[in-house]
């Protein structure tokens, strides 16, 4: 006996949302994609206990799938970001709103 | 409460208090600090929760290499912490707004969801079955993402020679 | 009664091996200083006791007693936990390594190892990979320039090592068929992995070596170039916590050597516990051999080493273990 | 296990492996490249086509192979193939990467046959992944024009926050119905839809697939992308990509069944703001490529109200609209791509004259034009037909007025195009473009099937009913 499902889920909710906040609210394309990890994290959070609650593997395997899948937004992401700041210096997005409607 | 419930509580607090400080810090490096004793608490979690091997692993990707990546890049390219601005209210106002939506429907699902109220049993993983069953049944995705692990790194060194291969392109051109 | 009896043993375990490390850790310094004199042909130290016996206790006395100084722009947070994190993630590694056999206490079987978890490996590469903390916050956080580089360098060739030291160690996880040190050490009851996996084991043992930034790979403290690297502006007993950390690291490359290729503590005749030492110190004095030997690697050369050669060989290795266990 | 099931993958995982030499092995050959992928593709085609009539599960269940993913396979390599014949002069990407991009394409559009077919939802959340993953590249291989960069930036990040929202949805949905087969959720959700849980996990979980098919809050990557992204690349995404996320999205649909008011409200709202926002929006473009991206945008919403009315002449309407738009836009992008032959971006003002300087090219673009604006002989308006006609059946008379209401707003900026092409002259007096004739082949057979297909689509009707049944 552990917890209550709800309150894993619950953690995992607001964790969630602050990564939504850091992802959404931070003005840096670091600051960004670090608050998609969180989110990341947060989901892999969820699928342990959901497989902990069923009693089943399936939620684990999940959770194996978001490193690999966190590992390769990573290396991407930063990648891309390097790219950009090196053409111009700056690491906040509002500076590359040359795109207009 | 059991002392396992108490574990619990204990390490979802100090993932809570370390993401907020994570999110909120101005200082890029102090906040990836903060990441990773989050992630060591979620770490400590999925022990908590029978998955040894994820726990492990978590360590290893995200606390190990993921943020090392993360703090490699700030240290290479000396991100200034003062040039970094505090996120304004235009920034923060939907935000929260969206946070607050949120927390309000994770309430609902809390109160509403009468299968959520079940307790969780102890259970353990052993990493041998962990992997049969993962190369079993879940052969075609693991191909899927040795696929996809092969493209991010293809992407990423076609990135990272980008910026050199445009100079020289642009050089060229003035010629 | 018997839980009481349990965790005796248990913190009991953990003062020995502690102690033993510490102690281990300082006279390495002191075999190394020797043995380096010898290769260069000069004395080392022999002024503190007898064959200088006596000197690491004036190093300590001496680290203890310097002050702690912290650079005006230092990050100071960061700046006193960056040794920490490295001192004790090198001891920490020593919690799932099995130094002798089973033996028989007042009718009670205690384990020689402080705690055997079936992700033992996993634990291993875990604390190995937070190592990279204390070199690149260390070298960030003391606002220098030549820190900085070092910090940089030290985490870039920490990461690019630790992806090598992985594959290397894949093929003995598919013949010990567990990630358990204590059944790696039963599985090699016949004979030695090293025998049947020499690949591995070159593999391993270069790029532990990288790990522990010794020479060759010693890039992120080059002296010549940046002064120290990560720990120049570190004094006092920071700068020996740093040390500490080199020495213990020293061990533990010594003892994971020893546990996944040279069979553990298994030997003729002494004692088990008595060959798990002799392995380490053996596995440890090559390393001062080597770093009396060899030059240290430029840059580009150690990227090179790492990802074009060390990986694909390793992977090769793992693909060729599967296919003779397949058959 | 019958390997044979698997033939059209295998054979796209083999095509992987020879651009994978080509890139990393020969020197770079910009004809020779081409030459490849072009036969390769071809013969792709037939594969898929040999494939068609294979019906069986694979892998534990995760993987079906029925009519409906055979369908939509043929369509994506059809799509595929039609890009790779554009890319004859591939001036918007560096030559050196010409292999890099043929292998991003090629494991692009084997991540969406993989998609279409499997009915696990890790395997359909990793195939999704890789076929974005794959996106993300190739909007920032484009030569230096600058704005790649950026939108690479924000189609990536966009993107990467959509697929953590989408696992999030994923989790909880798990969290519910303890299992990820398609199937099984089917069984089990209608009797868990009342619970918050599952209808939050199911909405969240379909942003992913929103978010692929540029449907409203989710696409604001779509504009910059289409416009950063080089010519070919952005048809690629215009066309086959959008496929697969009507493939999926169809599927993931059928699951609820209709017995979640909250999911129909919600889809249906996202459809209209869609279909609004983006003929709204579109009116004011001057660049082409940010032109038709709103227009797909707008395009998102129509397939919707097929989707939605979550019935079987609904999903063979959306089917059907889907093969409809590759078609109308492949046509569109092509004018574009020839046009703009040295790979820049090009304005809608630089297509005045064009009926003068090659009056095949402007017939196609009207005709492509007219199809998207849904006017009668063409496809477009058979594919608009069929989906508001399912709709109405199922008493959606305000969601079908509003449609309708859009479909006149469109006609503005589409002729807006047309005039473009028929009516201005330009200023400086180009000289007429040379079309080579396999592009007038291709031109030809497109502008054949928009017509023909409009006027007699029993054929293809027949088809995709089939599929759809298949789904049910």
């Amino acid at each position: 006996m552990i917890v209550p499902y709800s309150h894993v889920l619950f953690l995992a909710g607001v964790l969630f949302a602050m990564g939504v906040v850091c992802a959404v609210a931070r003005r840096n394309l670091i600051m960004m994609l670090i608050g998609v990890e969180i989110m990341l994290n947060s989901a892999g959070l969820v699928f342990v206990a959901a497989a902990l609650r069923w009693q089943q593997l399936e939620g684990q395997v999940f959770v194996l799938f978001i490193f690999a899948i966190a590992a390769a937004e990573v290396s991407v992401g930063l990648a891309l970001i390097i790219y950009a700041y090196r053409r111009t210096g700056s690491l906040d997005p509002e500076k590359y709103n040359i795109l207009k409607w | 409460m059991t002392i396992y419930a108490a574990i619990f509580y204990v390490l979802a607090g100090v993932i809570l208090v370390a993401t907020g400080m994570a999110i909120t810090r101005r200082n890029l490096v102090h906040s990836i600090v903060y990441l990773i004793i989050s992630f060591f608490g979620s770490a400590m979690l999925y022990y908590l929760f029978g998955a040894p091997l994820l726990a492990a692993l978590e360590i290893i990707i995200y606390a190990g290499a993921i943020m090392v990546l993360f703090l490699f890049i700030i240290m290479m390219l000396r991100v200034d912490p003062s040039s970094l601005r505090r996120p304004d209210l235009k920034q923060w106002l939907p935000a929260s707004a969206l946070g607050l939506i949120y927390v309000a429907i994770a309430i609902l699902v809390v109160t509403q969801d009468p299968g959520s109220r079940t307790m969780l049993e102890m259970a353990l993983t052993k990493p041998r079955v962990f992997g049969e069953f993962l190369f079993q049944k879940y052969w075609l995705p693991i191909e899927i993402v040795s696929f996809l692990l092969l493209i991010a790194l293809v992407g990423a060194l076609y990135l990272g020679k980008a910026f050199a291969r445009d100079a020289r392109e642009r050089e060229e051109a003035e010629k | 009664m018997n839980w009481i009896l349990g965790f005796i043993i248990l913190i009991a375990k953990l003062g020995v091996v502690l102690v033993g490390l510490l102690l281990l850790a300082a006279y390495l310094v002191l075999l190394e200083r020797k043995f380096l004199g010898r290769l260069q042909i000069r004395y080392g130290p022999n002024r503190a006791g007898k064959f200088g016996l006596l000197q690491p206790f004036a190093d300590t006395i001496k680290m203890l007693t310097k002050e702690d100084t912290v650079p005006a722009e230092a990050d100071r947070v960061l700046f006193l936990l960056a040794p920490a994190v490295v001192a004790s993630e090198a001891l920490l590694i020593f919690a799932v390594v099995p130094f002798g056999a089973t033996i028989t206490l007042w009718g009670k079987k205690v384990p020689m190892v402080i705690t055997d978890l079936n992700v033992g490996l996993l634990y291993v590469f875990a604390l190995a990979s937070l190592g990279v903390y204390g070199v690149a916050l260390g070298g960030w956080a003391s606002n220098s320039k030549y820190s900085l580089i070092g910090g940089i360098r030290g985490a870039a060739q920490m990461i690019s090592y630790e992806l090598s030291l992985g594959l290397s160690l894949v093929p003995i996880v598919m013949l010990a068929r567990s990630f358990s040190l204590v059944d790696i050490v039963r599985a090699q009851a016949d004979y030695p992995f090293i025998l049947v996996q020499p690949v591995s084991f070159m593999i391993f043992l270069i790029s532990a070596v990288a790990e522990t930034k010794r020479i060759p790979f010693d890039l992120p403290e080059a002296e010549n170039e940046l002064g120290a690297g990560y720990h120049t502006e570190y004094s006092g007993m920071r700068f020996g916590l740093f040390f500490l950390g080199e020495y213990v690291n020293l061990q533990v490359l010594g003892a994971l050597v020893t546990v996944f290729f040279l069979g553990g503590w298994r030997g003729p005749l002494l004692p088990p516990v008595v060959w798990f030492l002799i392995k380490v110190l053996a596995v440890a004095v090559l390393m001062i051999w080597v770093r009396g030997t060899l030059p240290r690697l430029r840059y580009d050369q150690l990227m090179h080493l790492g990802w074009k050669f060390l990986v694909p060989v390793a992977l090769l290795n793992i693909v060729a273990t599967g296919a003779f266990l397949l058959i | 296990m019958t390997w044979s099931l698997f033939i059209p993958e295998l054979y796209f995982m083999l095509m992987i492996g020879v651009f994978f030499c080509l890139a990393m092995v020969l020197r770079p050959n910009p004809k020779r490249d081409f030459f490849i992928a072009l036969l390769l593709s071809t013969l792709g085609v037939v594969v898929c086509l040999a494939s068609v009539k294979l019906e069986g599960t694979l892998f534990y269940n995760v993987y079906r192979v029925d009519l409906f993913s055979q369908v939509f396979k043929v369509i994506l390599a059809i799509g595929f193939f039609l890009v790779i014949c554009i890319c004859s002069e591939l001036t918007g990407i560096g030559e050196r990467y010409h292999p890099e991009f043929y292998l991003l394409l090629t494991t692009c559009t084997l991540a969406m046959m993989l998609l279409v077919s499997s009915v696990e939802l890790l395997t359909i959340y990793m195939a999704l992944e890789l076929s974005s993953y794959c996106l993300y590249l190739l909007v920032p291989l484009r030569r230096g024009y600058g704005v790649h960069v950026e939108s690479g930036i924000k189609y990536f990040l966009v993107g990467a926050f959509t697929s953590a929202v989408m696992l999030f949805g994923i989790a909880s949905l798990y969290g519910v119905v303890h299992t990820t087969y398609v199937g099984e959720i089917i069984r089990v959700l209608p009797g868990v839809i009342g619970r918050p849980a599952a209808v939050i996990g199911l909405l969240l979980t379909l942003c992913g697939f929103l978010f692929k098919l540029a449907v409203f809050p989710f696409h604001i990557w779509a504009p910059d992308a289409y416009q950063g992204a080089a010519n070919q690349v952005t048809a690629y995404i215009a066309t086959a990509s959008k496929v697969a996320a009507v493939a999926i999205l169809t599927r993931m649909v059928a699951l609820s069944s209709g017995s979640s008011t909250y999911l129909v409200h919600v889809l249906v709202t996202l459809s209209i703001a869609s279909m609004t926002l983006g003929n709204l929006v579109a009116i004011v473009q001057k660049d082409m490529k940010r032109l038709l991206a709103y227009s797909s945008i707008s395009h998102a919403g129509y397939v919707l109200i097929g989707i939605v009315s979550m019935t079987q002449s609904g999903y063979a309407g959306a089917i059907f609209y889907a093969v409809a738009y590759l078609m109308m836009k492949f046509t569109c992008f092509l004018v574009v791509v020839k046009v703009a032959y040295d790979g820049s971006d090009l304005k809608i003002a630089q297509l005045a004259g064009l009926h003068r300087r090659s009056p095949m090219l402007a017939m196609a673009l009207m005709l492509g034009v007219f199809g998207l604006a849904g006017i009668p002989p063409t496809i477009g308006f058979t594919g608009k037909f069929l989906v508001f006609v399912a709709a109405m059946k199922k008493g959606y008379f305000t969601l079908v007025l509003i449609a309708m209401i859009n479909v006149v707003i469109s006609l503005y900026y589409y002729l807006q195009v047309v005039r473009a092409a028929y009516l201005l002259e330009s200023d400086a007096s180009l000289p007429p473009m040379k079309v080579s004739i396999p592009t007038k082949l291709l031109v030809g057979t497109l502008v054949t099937a928009i017509l023909v297909l409009g006027v007699f689509p029993q054929y293809l009707l027949e088809l995709t009913r089939a599929a759809a049944s298949a789904l049910m």
